[in-house]
């Protein structure tokens, strides 16, 4: 039931955060074998307030504190996942993820190709990125590439609330390991979710969130509503396709070769550090997949190489935002 | 029921046999890396049969096991079958993992064998991952976690450790101190004595035990599995034993000195243990011969069964990366694949 | 010589002063931070001002710390300038980061602070790190890893106190234990009764003090200084404390109930040590109010210098990326900064 | 002193091993504060026998062996290069990377940049990369867009004895990290080194290794040796440069643009697994720099998002070798 089918559904309002708590509320609901672990998700109901009330209802077998160990708890959601379980690990910021790593790239990621086939890795770890916050450098990482580029790990960073619904219930019911990358300054931002609990998102599409011709912005997390903005704003004028990318791994190439061959021009926006950043895979696909739809070099937005840093004035000037999208498109357009 | 009663007559056979079946395993093993039939690296168990025995024995059948890259005798030990497990290690089909594995990380979940693994420090998380599924389930089973000294140096066997402490966990943390890690000695990896001494860190109780000695690690782990079943968490339990070969094949040993492997040798699990069995007269010199000739055959018939086994098609290698088909994967395997007519770029 | 000597009447007058640095400091702060002028997050000190004191205090000048995420206290305490700290809160160019790091990253590498952390644990291994320098070339001095109750728990704690044990380095591990890792109380962290305890996983001296008392800390950091400077190796202190405020301002602290905290209050550090220097006679009323004056007067002065400083402009985003500029970032900036006209791909 | 000088220096013949050897040894006769430290690289001289006999030469404090702690030794490089050291580091497989990579990705890469400058940060980490040798999916992993694409970082990938000598020397001299990623199977391979101790080669410098007016081939670590092959054999056919990227970060767009301008078809080659890897980003700068002078779709060759299997016949069919750089070769020109 992908979102295509919205306009039938019954929907509604709420923010990204509310989305993402319902999502595993109802997931928890149909499977006991779901089960969430993180730091102080449990009492506090998470630092940025996503797992909320889930404790209460859910209790400690199901909402688990664990202490302060990233390698430990997502390394043991892992064996979980081998074992039969179905565990949501949150971790809290992305940026901690270097602490779990030796167990998600070894681990996690390998078990399944290993051993032939032989075991299932139904585990999905969501987690907190991006600048914005004056949150310094430790706690504004945007790492999504790693895992995208990382083979045997998907990767989903939706950019609306029904993206992010759908996507998390269709992770945590996947038997592969599932990333979700939750932008921290869109929670608040909200929109039109269907309410039938049988609503899911397929891992691996993109959504056309706005029809255009001239040309492609292929947009994720924050600034797929920043394109969104843009495209409003140059109504009448340039007349843009946004696409909210969603999933970063498996990738959707159809859906962005299909854009270009209407638009012939495409600007990827992702708030990555610009190297080796998901961009470049995005126009990667484009060259080998549509080289001669290409009318004009594919532009690129993100964070020029650069570490978040703390002053608003400085952080402002590396985070890319709508401006730096229309930038992009006034020199292509 | 343990998977194998030490204190039977026929347990204690039994647990004789799995012991020289892996020294058999891994010697055969060793002369067939040597003839270049055995890809890639391989780490032998010989010497320290007694411990992966003793702990298996005591664990029930559906008790799960995580292990090392030093796999093949926990393997043996947990009961599965060698010819397959050969099959694996020449890469073939018929293996454990389709050839996908080799020796590193042949594994049998269903059986409770959760992956040798060539990352040192990497089972712990995973035994207690798999604890916290009993947990969950309210499952009576447990998970044991083998580890090197080695691998005591590792943050996450420490942040697994604490969890599963902090949490009582039904799983037992089995040390294999052999001594070295590679090519350094234990002593330059660690400050403390014992490596149990580590325990003091988790509140869990903390034992060293002659890995030498069938029995002795058989007891510590059955205990250690009643107080994991009983919701009391983890033991953690040292058990000090020795390799004989070196740390991979073709390692130069120049770290020790000759006297010191005879020394252990001198100790020798599997000699010793058929001489307790013998002195009970549990045993005859006759039938050891006999059971060392089946096992023997056994390991023949593994050698056999590998060579007239089969190599994965190339086109396996794009199988089993995830639960379906990932389009990015077929594409880019097709698009390797395609001959110099085809352009890419189509319009 | 120790940067305070608590032996001497001065010493102490010094350490009660600093003290309450620490604790205007971080109230100002969180007043600051309430009218929305200081960014992103803020920990506060306040209530543990006696161990950041205690321990600087038995330190030399050019000893080397490493702290955490609550690292205004301290910064104070080995001598950084509050209104450089400030300047740095407020995200001005004229803090000790230029405005990039802010609260979480105020570091002055050549006062021998090596940088609060954001990243829990990740200090340890820093300290380890200036301790092999130490060691590499003979100097005389030591290290000294800040570190909450809650980064016992890293892996990266573990492996850095069990290299540093090993090899000798010259480094202290002092554990601030303050009850609670944000919301989790110590107790769901760990299974010890003694944050200390875990010392015997590296057989180093473990011992718990009291740390609301400066002296108590002071004494055992003095102690632990010698025997690194020995070359004896590393000691872990754990200090028992409180944090008077939340987590983090704007916590709702749900955790944790008012009795505890006024418990905790009532045990307060710099009343405590105050009404001792008074007791001794070494301290007035009157002196205490004038030395409570002269802090307040340091404090507003960090204040009003933050306000008249100034905002970094945006281009210095894209320096102190390297040691020299990168081709790439220049590039990169350059573009995101052309206007319409520009097309990219140029033949 | 440049690789384009070779022609002039003194040159010895040696391989990628003993080149990796003698920068090491040079550095450390040189600098009294560079010293190595990793597992196993003293007594037994590496796994991989790199270091040799450098601790008899040189001793404990200079060549030191560590406890099984990647978080804690190159935690601890971290912090010596932050007080006055220049350690070397050895991973001994870049599989190991995850362990460590807090260390590496919060306080080696943000450091400096957190600090406001006002620290230094020499620190060297040399890995081994790479399949072909049937070590399985946990010891054959190419890692190195990780690093490439995270900011603060420094990433070279050598392909020559040559380029292994010079950018190890320069790695060391660096006052920021570099990561110096050594592909296992070309060890054994030769040519002529410099020998003048002050030979080095400038970071962010790529060489052309053979030029050509067709098609660009920009190859890393054991595709260098493997497209000259693939050169030489369609000589007279067709004229194929070759450039070995040599730095991955920063990345040399100019040589590249460079030989596009002449030869408007190219060929990446790198054993990254595709999705997102070092390819994609030689690719983005190519179009965002030189669009105009492309003829045909980029192609690469990679691993195709597998890891790497155990058995031969699955390992040699999703290793890239100089028969796909000829197949991408062939579908472009
Ligand atoms: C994280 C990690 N670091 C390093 C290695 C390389 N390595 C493989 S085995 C080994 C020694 C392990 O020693 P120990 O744990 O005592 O096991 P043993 O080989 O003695 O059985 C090392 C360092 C690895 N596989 N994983
Ligand atoms: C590796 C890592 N995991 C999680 C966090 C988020 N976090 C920041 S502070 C904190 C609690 C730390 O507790 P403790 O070490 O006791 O220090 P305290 O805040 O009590 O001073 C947590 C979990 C982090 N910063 N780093
Ligand atoms: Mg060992
Ligand atoms: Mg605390």
């Amino acid at each position: 039931m992908a979102s295509a089918g919205l306009e039938r559904e019954e929907t509604q309002t709420m923010t990204v955060r509310e989305a993402i708590r319902e999502a595993l509320r109802e997931e928890m609901a149909r499977d006991e074998d779901v089960f969430l672990l993180g730091e102080d998700i449990a009492t506090m109901g998470g630092v940025l307030d996503v797992t909320g009330d889930l404790y209460e209802e859910f209790g400690r077998d199901r909402v688990r504190d664990t202490p302060i160990s990233e390698a430990g708890f997502i390394g043991a959601a892992t064996g979980a996942a081998a074992t039969g379980s179905r565990p949501v690990a949150e971790l809290m910021f992305s940026d901690f993820m270097g602490v779990a790593m030796e167990q998600i790239m070894n681990q996690m990621a390998k078990m399944r190709y290993m051993f032939g086939g032989k075991t299932e890795m139904p585990v999905t770890v969501r987690t907190t990125e991006g600048g914005g916050m004056g949150a310094a450098s430790q706690h504004s990482g945007t790492v999504h590439t790693w895992i995208a580029h990382f083979p045997g790990l998907m990767a989903v960073a939706p950019g609306t609330p029904a993206a992010a619904k759908g996507l998390l219930k269709s992770a945590i019911r996947s038997n592969d390991p599932v990333f979700f990358f939750e932008n921290k300054m869109i929670y608040e931002q909200s929109g039109e979710v269907p309410t039938d609990a049988e609503f899911t998102i397929p891992l691996g599409e993109a959504n056309v969130e706005r029809e255009g011709t001239d040309v492609t912005v292929v947009a994720t997390q924050r600034l797929v509503g920043e394109s969104l903005s843009v495209a409003e704003e140059l109504d009448g004028e340039t007349s843009v396709e946004v696409i909210d990318l969603r999933s970063l791994y498996p990738l959707d190439t159809d859906t962005i070769v299909e854009s270009l061959g209407k638009t012939g021009r495409m600007v990827v926006a992702d708030e990555s550090p610009l190297s080796y950043g998901v961009h470049a895979e995005v126009m990667a696909r484009a060259v080998e997949n549509a080289f001669y739809s290409l009318d004009a070099p594919i532009q690129r937005v993100g964070v020029p190489d650069t570490h978040m840093p703390f002053s608003p004035s400085l952080e402002g000037e590396v985070l890319p935002d709508g401006e730096d999208v229309r930038g992009a498109i006034d020199r292509i357009v | 029921m343990p998977a194998i009663d030490l204190e039977t007559e026929d347990g204690r056979n039994e647990a004789l046999r799995r012991m020289y079946t892996i020294r058999r395993f891994d010697e055969t093993a060793a002369e067939h890396f040597a003839d270049g039939e055995i890809p890639g690296f391989v780490h032998l168990y010989v010497g320290e049969e007694a411990v992966g025995v003793g702990a298996c024995a005591a664990l029930e059948d559906d008790d799960y096991i995580t292990s090392t890259h030093r796999g093949h005798g926990h393997c043996i030990a947990k009961g599965l079958d060698p010819t397959v497990m050969m099959a694996e290690l020449f890469g073939k089909r018929e293996g454990y993992c389709n050839g996908k594995g080799g020796s590193m990380h042949i594994a049998d979940v269903d059986a409770g064998m959760l992956g040798a693994n060539g990352i040192v420090g990497a089972g712990p998380p995973l035994g207690t991952g798999a604890a916290l599924t009993i947990d969950q389930k309210g499952e009576d089973r447990v998970a044991l976690s083998f580890g090197g000294d080695g691998s005591v140096a590792q943050g996450q066997f420490f942040e697994a450790a604490n969890l599963a402490s902090t949490w009582d966990l039904p799983v037992v943390f089995l040390i294999e101190n052999n001594q070295y890690g590679e090519g350094t000695p234990v002593g330059e990896q660690h400050n403390v004595d014992n490596l149990s001494d580590t325990a003091a860190a988790y509140d869990i109780p903390g034992i060293t035990v002659d890995g030498m000695d069938v029995v002795a690690v058989n007891e510590a782990v059955a205990e250690a599995r009643e107080r994991a079943r009983d919701g009391e968490g983890p033991t953690f339990i040292e058990a000090e034993t020795y390799r004989y070969h070196g740390h991979f094949e073709g390692d130069e040993e120049l770290y020790r000195d000759s006297a010191e492997v005879e020394y252990w040798r001198g100790r020798d699990p599997i000699d010793a243990f058929a001489e307790r069995l013998m002195d009970r007269g549990e045993l005859s010199e006759e039938g050891f011969e006999e059971m060392k000739d089946e096992v023997e055959a056994t390991i023949e018939e593994a050698i056999e069964h590998a060579h007239s086994s089969t190599d994965p098609e190339p086109e396996e290698a794009y199988d089993d990366m995830f639960d379906g088909e990932v389009p990015d994967i077929t594409a880019f395997a097709e698009r390797l694949r395609a001959d110099g007519g085809e352009q890419g770029g189509e319009l």
